[in-house]
């Protein structure tokens, strides 16, 4: 069960810079931690992100460990036509 | 997996309705855990595009919809749309049952629904299914004054809670009272004390990095004091909940909030 | 839970108004070791107290500061309010360090361990004994 | 650069300064493992304090979860933008927290995340300009340590 919040203001004018927010529910486990037993709890983090606005990249995140559970990400854009912004989360584990 | 959603901006109310009864702190006093934090905390709270319970909201409104149990029914099944439906219910729980004849907390009443009317397993403490939907329903009560306690049934229960709350425990030997009564506005080392009004349950700590139900906030508080913790069914868990609770009524309910 | 010595009886001692004139352990207490334990949170001292430890960012604030303890106490006077304050005051916060009985619902980790052991109690003791400035 | 002990509001004075001056850009007190990964990024670039404004609360209450923002001037034009933003810890296991990759499209050259500290320490983030140049600001973070925590069982 991965859950994602997104928002984007629902209309914009053209040329108007709008803000997009991200909120993608993961655990982040940096593998930096061990276990009562001394154990290394493996590493699973999201990697890679990415928006594309009408297939085209508008932003992207290389994330390491230090990014807190559940990442958040804060960016913007130029409203330049109606359409379609994709976002792709993908890390560890074949998250994706 | 890609996923495309939006969901709505909705501002916080910070109501102050004061008429508060059995609290040790006077009612003109009291303060919700909010006043304690960080501004930046509390941004994290009250943009519903920032906070991360709101994740929790959202996987509440899946399992919401999603049929279980051998009467293969949805929450939604029985009670339509939760934003209508559950409006104002957190604001009472603990609440009485009446089958039961002792009070059940938010957790146990979403538990007992889906025992007795779809017929399936309890879910587990603290799981995460379990607090999305307790996130889904106490979503609903947002910006309504807490009520519970009202019913006189409940007396005993506030009373046992209230006992506990002032009982001394663990290896630290310390009541919840030396802490959330008389030294709320002091800080243990670099953390504020609050006053123990739990007004946004169940929460996004920082501290856990997910969310988490009162009884795991007491859980918590307990071991600190070195205490062996209640039981999630304990009789004194919810009495204590009912009692925090109690205290805490006519103050406005933020759930789900975040706290450190 | 390291660092409090296991055990399953505390040794005795004799109490003399306010105070326990002898070492728990019979001999004096180190107190540098006595320093690192009071700085140590794990040892809860620093989340009600506060004092002279520059390098120590976050101190507590409910409790009295430990500056000066040294002049305001003696060592035996300091050394039964680390093993039983309650016993000088019965509504203080401030735990028994050296204390098993009387308690409730001590969790697993902690039950029939004293906070502190006789030899952090002198420890501790006499570190606090050198702490004259105000 | 501030000094090592500069507040914060000093450090917002010296760096508008600087972005006139292009001081260069000492390197001294940061960890080996730090001026590595940030060598991997800027390649023997010259990176200069200025134009980089880095938002982090002085003191958090919850080293798991610290929000930081990055803003970069800059016009945001095909001609002249933001290509980068990185950011480096210094006691983190790992001096990498992120990369973020902006451009015209964005229309602002700017960032926010929350991120997790081991410990008080000063953070740095860098942007790269589509000119080549590497900018910079620093920010001291003062990370509060849980009172009770659940692993104390």
């Amino acid at each position: 069960m991965a859950s994602a919040l997104i928002n984007v203001p629902a209309t914009a004018k053209h040329g108007d810079i709008v803000e997009i927010k991200t909120l993608m529910s993961h655990i982040m486990e940096t593998g930096f931690r061990h276990t009562e037993t001394g154990a290394v709890v493996p590493r699973n983090i999201i990697t890679d992100f990415s928006c594309r606005y009408n297939g085209v990249e508008v932003f992207r995140a290389e994330l390491f460990p230090a990014f807190s559970a559940n990442p958040f990400l804060a960016f913007f854009t130029v409203a330049t036509e109606s359409g379609t912004l994709e976002f792709r989360w993908a890390g560890d584990n074949g998250f994706s | 997996m890609t996923m495309w959603r939006m969901i709505g901006v909705v501002g916080l109310v910070v109501a102050s309705i004061a008429r508060g009864d059995a609290a040790e702190i006077a009612p003109d006093q009291r303060r919700s855990g909010l006043s304690f934090m960080a501004p930046e905390t509390q941004a994290m709270q009250s943009d519903d595009t920032a906070n991360p319970a709101m994740l929790a909201v959202l996987d509440g409104e899946m399992l919401w919809k999603q049929k279980a149990g051998a009467a293969n029914r949805a929450c939604a099944d029985c009670h339509g749309d939760a934003t209508a439906s559950m409006h104002g219910v957190a604001a009472n729980y603990p609440a009485y049952d009446d089958l039961l004849a002792r009070p059940v907390d938010l957790e146990q009443r979403i538990n007992l629904c889906r025992v007795r009317h779809q017929q399936a397993s309890p879910l587990a403490d603290e799981s995460r299914e379990l607090n999305a939907l307790g996130a889904l329903v106490a979503r609903q009560s947002r910006g309504t004054p807490i009520e519970a306690g009202g019913d006189v049934r409940l007396a005993p229960f506030v009373a046992n809670g209230k006992g506990l709350f002032m009982r001394r425990q663990g290896q630290l030997n310390l009541a919840c009272a030396n802490c959330h009564d008389d030294n709320w506005d002091r800080r243990l080392a670099g953390s504020a004390i609050t006053q123990a009004h739990p007004t946004g349950y169940p929460i996004y700590r920082l501290e856990w990095q997910g969310m988490g139900s009162l009884k795991r906030r007491l859980r918590s508080c307990m071991l600190g004091t070195r205490a062996a913790p209640y039981q999630a069914d304990d009789p004194e868990m919810v009495e204590l909940e009912l009692y925090l609770m109690s205290r805490a009524r006519g103050m406005s309910i933020e759930a789900p909030a975040v706290r450190p | 839970m390291s660092g409090a010595a296991c055990c399953d009886e505390l040794l005795p001692y004799e109490v003399v108004d306010d105070a326990i004139p002898a070492s728990l352990t019979g001999a004096a207490g180190d107190p540098a070791r006595g320093r690192s334990i009071v700085v140590n949170r794990q040892f809860t001292c620093l989340l009600c107290h506060s004092g002279p430890f520059a390098e120590q960012r976050f101190q507590g604030d409910l409790a009295p500061s430990l500056a000066g303890s040294g002049a305001r106490w003696s060592e035996a006077q300091l050394r039964l309010r680390l093993v039983d304050a309650a016993r000088l005051n019965a509504a203080t916060i401030m735990p028994s360090y050296y204390r098993i009985d009387g308690q409730q619902r001590v969790g697993d980790a902690w039950r029939g361990k004293p906070i502190l052991s006789a030899e952090q109690i002198e420890d501790v003791v006499a570190y606090l004994a050198t702490l004259r400035e105000p | 650069m501030p000094e090592p002990h500069a507040t914060r509001r000093q450090f917002l004075v010296v760096a508008s300064a600087a972005a006139l001056l292009a001081v260069p850009w000492p390197t001294l007190a940061m960890p080996d493992a730090m001026k590595a990964a940030i060598r991997d990024v800027v390649k023997g670039a010259v990176v200069r304090v200025g134009k980089v404004k880095f938002d982090v609360p002085p003191l958090v209450e919850n080293g798991n979860t610290v929000p930081v923002t990055v803003s970069v001037t800059s016009p945001m034009t095909d001609a002249d933008h933001v290509v980068s933003i990185h950011i480096f810890n210094e006691k983190n296991p790992q001096p990498n927290v992120g990369n973020f990759y902006v451009g015209p499209r964005a229309g602002r050259g700017q960032v926010a995340t929350r991120i997790r500290l081991a410990d008080t320490q000063t953070l740095t983030a860098i942007a790269k300009l589509s000119d080549g140049s590497f900018w910079s600001a620093t920010a001291d973070v003062v990370v509060t340590l849980a009172a009770c925590t659940e692993e104390a069982s």
